[in-house]
């Protein structure tokens, strides 16, 4: 059959384009929503204010890029915020107690990835769909902050912690370097590891990944705790800019992660996506309120534009797809 | 003696409502009574607080203190409880109906008027300030916000810049606040709706490294440091260990057929950081008012 | 033979769903340690309250049975219930209430049938969207007030009997039946197993998945609109936060249910089951007075126990 | 070539075709499906379409249907044009079709299933009219000789009877042309035969069928006529009385093909790689124990539903074993299927498409997927190398795909499967366990692919095939275990291979 000539070929950059042209929409929404604003707000281009969307994109960011691998894996983790907020209320103590910041971004750390790896074991030991696990597990840890919390605030934490959050090194706040540095690793990880390669792989087809010899459940395992290790980073990061930790705080961290990661364009249904796509997701969902900020737009509006937005973004974004037959 | 009172509180999260049970479990050991509490799983959810109502009168408590999740809506919650005989306060936020043995709250109004003047007075009258206010739609913060408002009216030089909602919680004021920065070169003084939100601008001022006075309202253990180290300038106190207090203390009293006071509205204070001090102890060593202090605490 | 008649029950028990066991043991449970808890005031109680989040778990069934979900569905609630009050209010007729409502929620449920069926965005996606949506128009209109003053038509609905038999508990029955017949009974039913089990099926039938799947999303829309009536009757006012969040309570009690997410299998007395255990999980620990942070974390454990049984089963 | 004449004598002889399809072309991204074919059937013919994988078939099927539109040419009915714009157009000019990918919902009942869209209506608007379906049911499968109760839920049959069910549907339609895409490809001989019975009737009846296949035998067992694709052009239309097999698959394939798939047998067994010993699984299999030597092709046949499957995947650890013991170069292994692949074990699953491949993903990334570890034991991926390795693997095995990041999705059954041996090659397997790897594959694929294995275990590796085509085993297979309700119930030397012994042994006793 081969002797035959072969179909037309694709063009060299279709594979590129694929991705590329995704990456293009998704930046183009996020100019035009700067464009929009900056006519509107003549503060918004101002350096301070660039440097403000994205010391405030990196929370979400950090509680995304961690999510972002679940979704690959067609997975999904509600539990994110709930997470948070018990990792933070855990790492406040520990700060309080021993007055080790250390200790605390440890405590906050491993909080976070022992959640996560709970998580995975529900998922891939249980087999739970994600969905409903890290929903029951949402709930379980609500309740363990709210019992350990009891409707107290810690807060009130040393200078030198306090830097991670607020500070800013050569001009640039710290979370935007923390960003960067964590977009570098997370992109490196999903695209030049091979880890990242069979992540990719259990996402478009678990039981082929698993007969191709994959260990899927110990790479599940990988990917939840990862999450849950993001969220505990996110902790930190809020425990440090805040200067305070309380129960509630994860509640409204949730869907916006989730947000983040689809208007980013990674898919619900696994093996598509980027952590990128994510970090643009972000971007676009803070420059939203952002706006909304700056214009004094009235509160009531503010749910209504932020949807209108992300499905304009989506809807940008499917224009791209490459149509599956 | 032996008597079992339910008290309803809006949620787990909010270190306000952690004081008023506090005072409720103070108040129910001094006078040989049992508590039990009742909140909503899910933070101020309206169909749980009445799911609630619904199981409780089933249990049937000797007595109920009820702080409704949402003062209109919870009001065919407390007429159940009334067609069940069951005497209830009401305490914090003023339903809109139902029969009660006694109401004690603070004014949320007269608070946001009182600390919005002595901001607006730091300020000698004239400033760029900026509001903060709470969740759309919540009695407190309609009413806080009102007082905030009319307090600026009343000092016509100062100007207000911008009212956007931080839904009483510490990260959205944070965030509001540096993004308010953004548009606003000088900004005096911010009102925010509690203490949480106060904090969250208070941590946005400090990274931008600018300057403002503001305040919050609820007088927490939180906002107490703050006013302490200087960094807020005051806090209204809403005190709400005296409302759980005061609260379980009638609706005992009126099933010992004591005589109850019918309403308290609590008067307002603004803690400042001349006269902090009483309120800066801990919540387990703080006593509660006798039914004598109670009528001085503001009884109308 | 004595030997079958005794494996019998048990090989029907290893049969059963997890939600079925876990509301057995639930019942049996608080049955033994909660006072009251099988008096017929309580049981009723239990009902009663379950019948808002069934009207919205039901149609949540056939949406998760075509590969969707309606994150919308609590915020659009929430915007319908206000429609009643408001129009109720305006006009003092509950019925006018009721028809605004109904056609505000189908109005959504079009909205994200069109966006998800036609613009093809991800149903998580376009209802995130959406709710967002719902949730800013509830804000709007009400100005992030409550909406009271409304006739005492619209709450005797909740309160009212028929037959010795509260109507919200005849209002759950009859919606029951309805989507019973609907889902095993009728042509639509069949077809909404097809458009999770095998879209390319029904085309190659000659039949539209698109319009199939608008109706479905529609169908969600509207019962929001039925349950926003019920809602409104419930607090006798409107509130412009009162639903946000019931629909994860509704997907949970599905997913509990035994409805899989993919390839459109769908069980709706299982979703039925799923919300009643929700409801007797909540009634049981408030008549046993647990803190309360144990009732939330409890929530999470049932759900996760029903799930973990229903895999055991799976596996067997 | 003679194409052009005898077509032309063909068509002289019959009179207006039932259906007629001039000069279609159909393009999809990057490829020519159909390349102005034109095609006739007359009513009461089995016509059969014969091509390679990707030659065009399902693709000329589906434009006949309605599922795809042509980009040009056009379709005459009884010698009038008619448009046939969707599926529902098909069913009113009487044109019913099996597909290849099943087109069944799992979670409902025969019944439901057969009648999707054409449900009688019951009392109630809107309902169905319960009894009635059930007993039409009951009356085509009863019609068509298969025995099962229309009411049980297709998500629990076997593939074989979903395939039944399928052709239950379209016989359900009274169709007056027929198209079946591979019906038996997923059939035992039984059913096979009942199928056959079926087309006989069904042909007597003046029904117009199209029948696709790959298996050269049926060609002449119930063929009228046969038009030959190859890469989307029609080659020819002829007679089966008037060809060879061997020019038949000429025709396909544009060369000669051996199909009696020449070996080079080792002289001598090599040492051994894999002893399964008292090998049981809760998935049915009990006390299974087969050896397998480098340079051997082992074959493991039976019938459908012996448990082939299931020793495969037992051995591979996909499975997991309750009994037994698996010893793989002389150290045993137990574990999940990672532990299998790193010792160098590789599993060609049964099908490719769920458990085979990421259908979404591209040729490449499914290349070296199980070959990760091995390219790259830094841990760290090189995008280029892999490029490489994948474009080295096509080159090898002449996988017809425009491009390394082509989607694994849009390439033909032959082409898929030589992507799944592939990414075992990357990998270095020593051991192939083959589950039925020639399922659906045209024949030129398939002497491609046995002639891969015969390179394969040249060189030093092992396999262990299952088919249900027991000639293949014959002619391929060093010898063979067969087996039989989930025990292996015999084993047969080289000069023991027939197809009698094999159904002798593997047949259930009465
Ligand atoms: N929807 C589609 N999109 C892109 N390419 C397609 C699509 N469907 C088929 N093709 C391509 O068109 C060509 C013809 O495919 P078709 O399925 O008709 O082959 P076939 O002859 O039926 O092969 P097989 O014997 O494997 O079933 C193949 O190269 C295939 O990859
Ligand atoms: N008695 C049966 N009733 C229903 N389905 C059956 C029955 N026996 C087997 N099947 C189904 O037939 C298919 C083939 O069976 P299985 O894979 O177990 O056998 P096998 O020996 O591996 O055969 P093959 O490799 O030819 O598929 C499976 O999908 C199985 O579920
Ligand atoms: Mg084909
Ligand atoms: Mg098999």
């Amino acid at each position: 059959m081969s002797d035959v000539a072969k179909p037309a070929p694709l063009p060299p950059w279709s594979f590129l384009s694929q991705n590329a042209a995704q990456l293009f929409y998704r930046l183009l929404a996020a100019f035009l929503i700067c464009l929009v604003l900056s006519v509107l707000s003549e503060s918004f281009l101002s350096l301070g204010n660039i440097l403000n969307v994205l010391r405030q994109a990196s929370l979400t960011f950090f509680i995304a890029s961690g999510l972002t691998l679940v979704v690959l894996t067609a997975g999904l983790d509600l539990s994110v915020g709930a997470n948070v907020a018990l990792s933070a209320c855990l790492a406040g103590t520990v700060i309080h107690q021993t007055g080790s910041p250390t200790l605390g971004i440890i405590t906050g750390l491993f909080a976070g990835g022992i959640v996560g790896l709970m998580n995975g074991v529900m998922v891939t030991a249980m087999r739970i769909p994600s969905f409903i696990a890290t929903y029951g597990m949402l709930w379980v840890l609500n309740g363990v902050t709210y019992w350990y919390m009891a409707g107290e605030t810690i807060h009130g934490f040393p200078a030198g912690f306090r830097q991670i959050g607020s500070g800013y090194f050569l001009g640039l706040p710290i979370p935007v370097y923390l960003l960067l540095v964590f977009l570098a690793i997370g992109s490196f990880f999903a695209q030049r590891t091979t880890w990242g390669q069979e992540i990719y792989a259990i996402g478009a087809n678990p039981v082929a990944a698993r007969l191709s010899g994959i260990p899927v459940n110990r790479r599940l395992l990988l990917v939840y705790t990862v999450s849950g290790t993001m969220a505990g980073l996110a902790s930190i990061i809020f425990l440090s800019r805040l200067n305070s930790a309380e129960a509630d705080i994860g509640e409204s961290l949730t869907l916006p992660a989730i947000a983040a990661v689809l208007i980013g364009g990674t898919s619900l249904f696994g093996g598509v996506g980027t952590i990128f796509g994510t970090f643009v997701g972000s971007l676009i969902l803070t420059l939203v309120l952002n706006g909304m900020n700056l214009l004094s737009i009235n509160a009531n509006w503010q749910p209504l534009v932020t949807g209108i937005i992300v499905i304009i973004a989506v809807w940008l974004d499917m224009k791209t797809r490459r149509p599956t037959a | 003696d032996g008597e079992t009172i339910a008290v309803f509180t809006k949620n787990q999260t909010n270190p306000f409502f952690q004081t008023v049970r506090v005072g409720a479990d103070n108040m129910a050991k001094a006078l040989n009574a049992k508590i039990l509490h009742y909140i909503p799983t899910k933070p101020d959810s309206i169909p749980e607080q009445l799911s609630q109502i619904e199981d409780v009168v089933v249990k049937k408590p000797s007595a109920i203190v009820f702080t409704p999740v949402d003062y209109k809506a919870m009001v065919p919650g407390v007429e159940k409880i009334n067609d069940a005989k069951i005497p209830v306060v009401n305490i914090t936020d003023r339903s809109a109906g139902g029969k009660f043995v006694s109401f004690i709250g603070a004014d949320d109004y007269s608070l946001g008027l009182e600390t919005g003047r002595f901001l607006l007075k730091t300020l000698g009258g004239k400033g760029n300030v900026v509001i903060i206010e709470g969740v759309k739609g919540s009695l407190t913060n309609v009413d806080r916000v009102r007082g905030f408002n009319d307090a600026l009216k009343e000092n016509p030089g100062a100007k207000l810049l911008a009212s956007q909602p931080g839904n009483y919680q510490r990260l959205q004021a944070l965030q509001v606040m540096e993004n308010l920065m953004q548009s606003n070169a000088q900004i005096d003084g911010v009102l925010a709706a509690n203490d949480a939100m106060a904090v969250g601008a208070i941590e946005a001022l400090d990274g931008a490294n600018r300057k403002a006075l503001v305040i919050g309202i609820n007088g927490t253990k939180e906002a107490i440091d703050a006013i302490k180290s200087g960094k807020l300038l005051a806090s209204g106190d809403y005190n709400g260990f005296a409302q759980g207090c005061l609260g379980t203390m009638m609706a005992i009293r009126s099933l010992r057929g004591q005589p109850v006071i019918a309403e308290i509205v609590l008067k307002p204070t603004v803690i400042t950081k001349d006269n902090y001090q009483p309120f800066d102890v801990s919540l387990e060593q703080r006593t509660c008012p006798s039914f004598e202090d109670a009528s001085k605490l503001g009884a109308k | 033979m004595s030997d079958t008649a005794i494996v019998s029950p048990i090989r029907t028990l290893q049969r059963l769903p997890g939600v079925a066991i876990v509301l057995v043991l639930l019942i049996a449970l608080f049955g033994a340690i909660a006072p009251g808890f099988l008096s017929a005031a309580n049981l009723s109680n239990v009902l009663v309250q379950s019948t808002i989040l069934t009207m919205l778990a039901l149609p949540m069934t056939l949406i998760i049975m075509t590969e969707g979900i309606d994150l919308s569905m609590g915020a659009v609630l929430t915007l319908t219930s206000l429609c009643v009050a408001i129009v109720s209010l305006a006009t003092t007729s509950m019925l006018l209430g009721l028809c605004a409502a109904v056609l505000v929620g189908t109005v959504f449920g079009l909205a994200n049938g069109w966006l998800v069926a036609i613009a093809k965005i991800p149903p998580f996606v376009a209802t995130l969207a959406t709710l967002g949506m719902a949730h800013g128009l509830s804000l709007i209109v009400s100005d992030g007030q409550s909406v009271v003053g409304i006739p005492h038509s619209v709450r005797d609905i909740y309160s009212a009997q028929l037959l010795g038999i509260p109507v919200p508990i005849l209002m759950g029955v009859a919606s029951y039946g309805v989507f019973h017949g609907l889902l095993y009974h009728t042509r639509f039913g069949t077809y909404v197993f097809a458009l999770g089990g095998n879209r390319e099926a029904l085309r190659y039938a000659g039949l539209s998945p698109t319009r199939l799947l608008i109706t479905v999303y529609a169908i969600g829309g509207l019962m929001a609109g039925v349950a926003g009536l019920l809602m409104t009757a419930r607090m006798n006012s409107g509130h412009p936060t009162a639903g946000l969040g019931l629909e994860f309570d509704a997907i949970a009690a599905v997913a509990v249910g035994g409805t899989s997410f993919e390839r459109g299998n769908g069980w709706l007395l299982g979703t039925l089951l799923g919300v009643l255990a929700v409801g007797v999980l909540r009634n049981g620990l408030n008549l046993i007075s647990l803190p309360s942070s144990v009732q939330v974390a409890s929530v999470g454990v049932l759900v996760i126990a029903a799930m973990f049984l229903d895999g055991l089963r799976s596996r067997a | 070539m003679s194409a052009e004449t005898s077509a032309a004598t063909l068509d002289a002889a019959s009179h207006v075709p039932l259906l007629e399809l001039r000069g279609i072309s159909k393009e999809f991204p990057g490829v020519k499906a159909l390349d102005d074919v034109s095609f006739a059937i007359q009513p009461g013919e089995v016509h059969m379409l014969l091509g390679e994988n990707g030659a065009g078939k399902s693709s000329l099927m589906k434009v006949l249907c309605g599922a795809y539109r042509a980009d040009a040419g056009a379709i005459y009915y009884k010698g009038n044009q008619v448009t046939i714009g969707s599926t529902a157009d098909a069913q009113t000019l009487g044109i019913a079709v099996i597909f290849q990918e099943f087109s069944l919902v799992p979670f409902l009942d025969i019944a439901q299933n057969m009648f999707l869209g054409r449900e009688p209506k019951g009392r109630l608007p809107g309902t169905i009219d319960r009894r009635r379906i059930l007993a039409d049911a009951r009356r085509v499968l009863e019609g068509i000789g298969f025995d099962i109760d229309p009411s049980v839920i297709v998500d629990t049959l076997g593939v074989a009877q979903q395939q039944m069910v399928e052709i239950a549907k379209a016989i359900s339609q009274n169709a007056r042309i027929l198209v079946m895409d591979e019906p038996t490809a997923a059939l035992s001989d039984r059913e096979a035969e009942l199928l056959f019975a079926l087309i006989g009737r069904l042909k007597a009846e003046g029904v117009a069928i199209v029948y696709i296949s790959h298996r050269m035998a049926e060609v002449f067992a119930i063929g009228d006529r046969i038009t030959v694709l190859r890469d989307g052009r029609r080659i020819d239309q002829i007679r089966p009385a008037d060809v060879t097999p061997e020019q038949l698959v000429r025709m396909m394939v544009g060369r000669n093909v051996d199909m009696t798939y020449p070996r080079h047998f080792a002289e001598q067994p090599g040492e051994l790689v894999l002893q399964v010993k008292g090998l049981s699984a809760t998935t049915g299999i009990s006390d299974i124990n087969i050896e397998v030597r480098r340079g051997e092709i082992v074959g493991l046949c039976g019938l459908v539903g012996s448990g082939r499957t299931e020793v495969a995947r037992a051995i591979f650890g996909a499975d997991p074993i309750s009994e037994g013991e698996i010893i793989f170069d002389g150290k045993p292994i137990a574990g999940e299927p990672d532990v299998a692949a790193r010792r160098g074990i590789a599993l060609i699953p049964e099908s490719r498409k769920s458990e085979g491949l990421a259908l979404l993903r591209s040729v490449g990334d499914n290349l070296v997927v199980a070959a990760l570890k091995k390219l790259f034991p830094s841990g760290l991926f090189d995008p280029r190398s892999a490029q490489r390795t994948a474009d080295g693997l096509i080159r090898q095995l002449r996988i017809a795909t425009p491009a390394a990041r082509q989607t694994v999705g849009l390439l033909s059954g032959g082409n898929q499967q030589k992507v799944v041996i592939g990414k075992w090659l990357a990998a270095g397997a020593r051991l192939f366990i083959f589950d039925e790897p020639t399922r659906g594959i045209d024949v030129g694929a398939k002497s491609e692919i046995f002639a891969l294995i015969d390179r394969l275990v040249a060189e030093g590796a092992a396999a262990l095939m299952i088919s249900s085509e027991q000639i293949e085993i014959c002619h391929v297979c060093d010898r063979a275990y067969v087996m039989r309700e989930g025990r292996v119930a015999g084993h047969l030397a080289r000069s023991e291979l027939t197809e009698e012994n094999i159904v002798r042994l593997g047949m259930h006793d009465e």
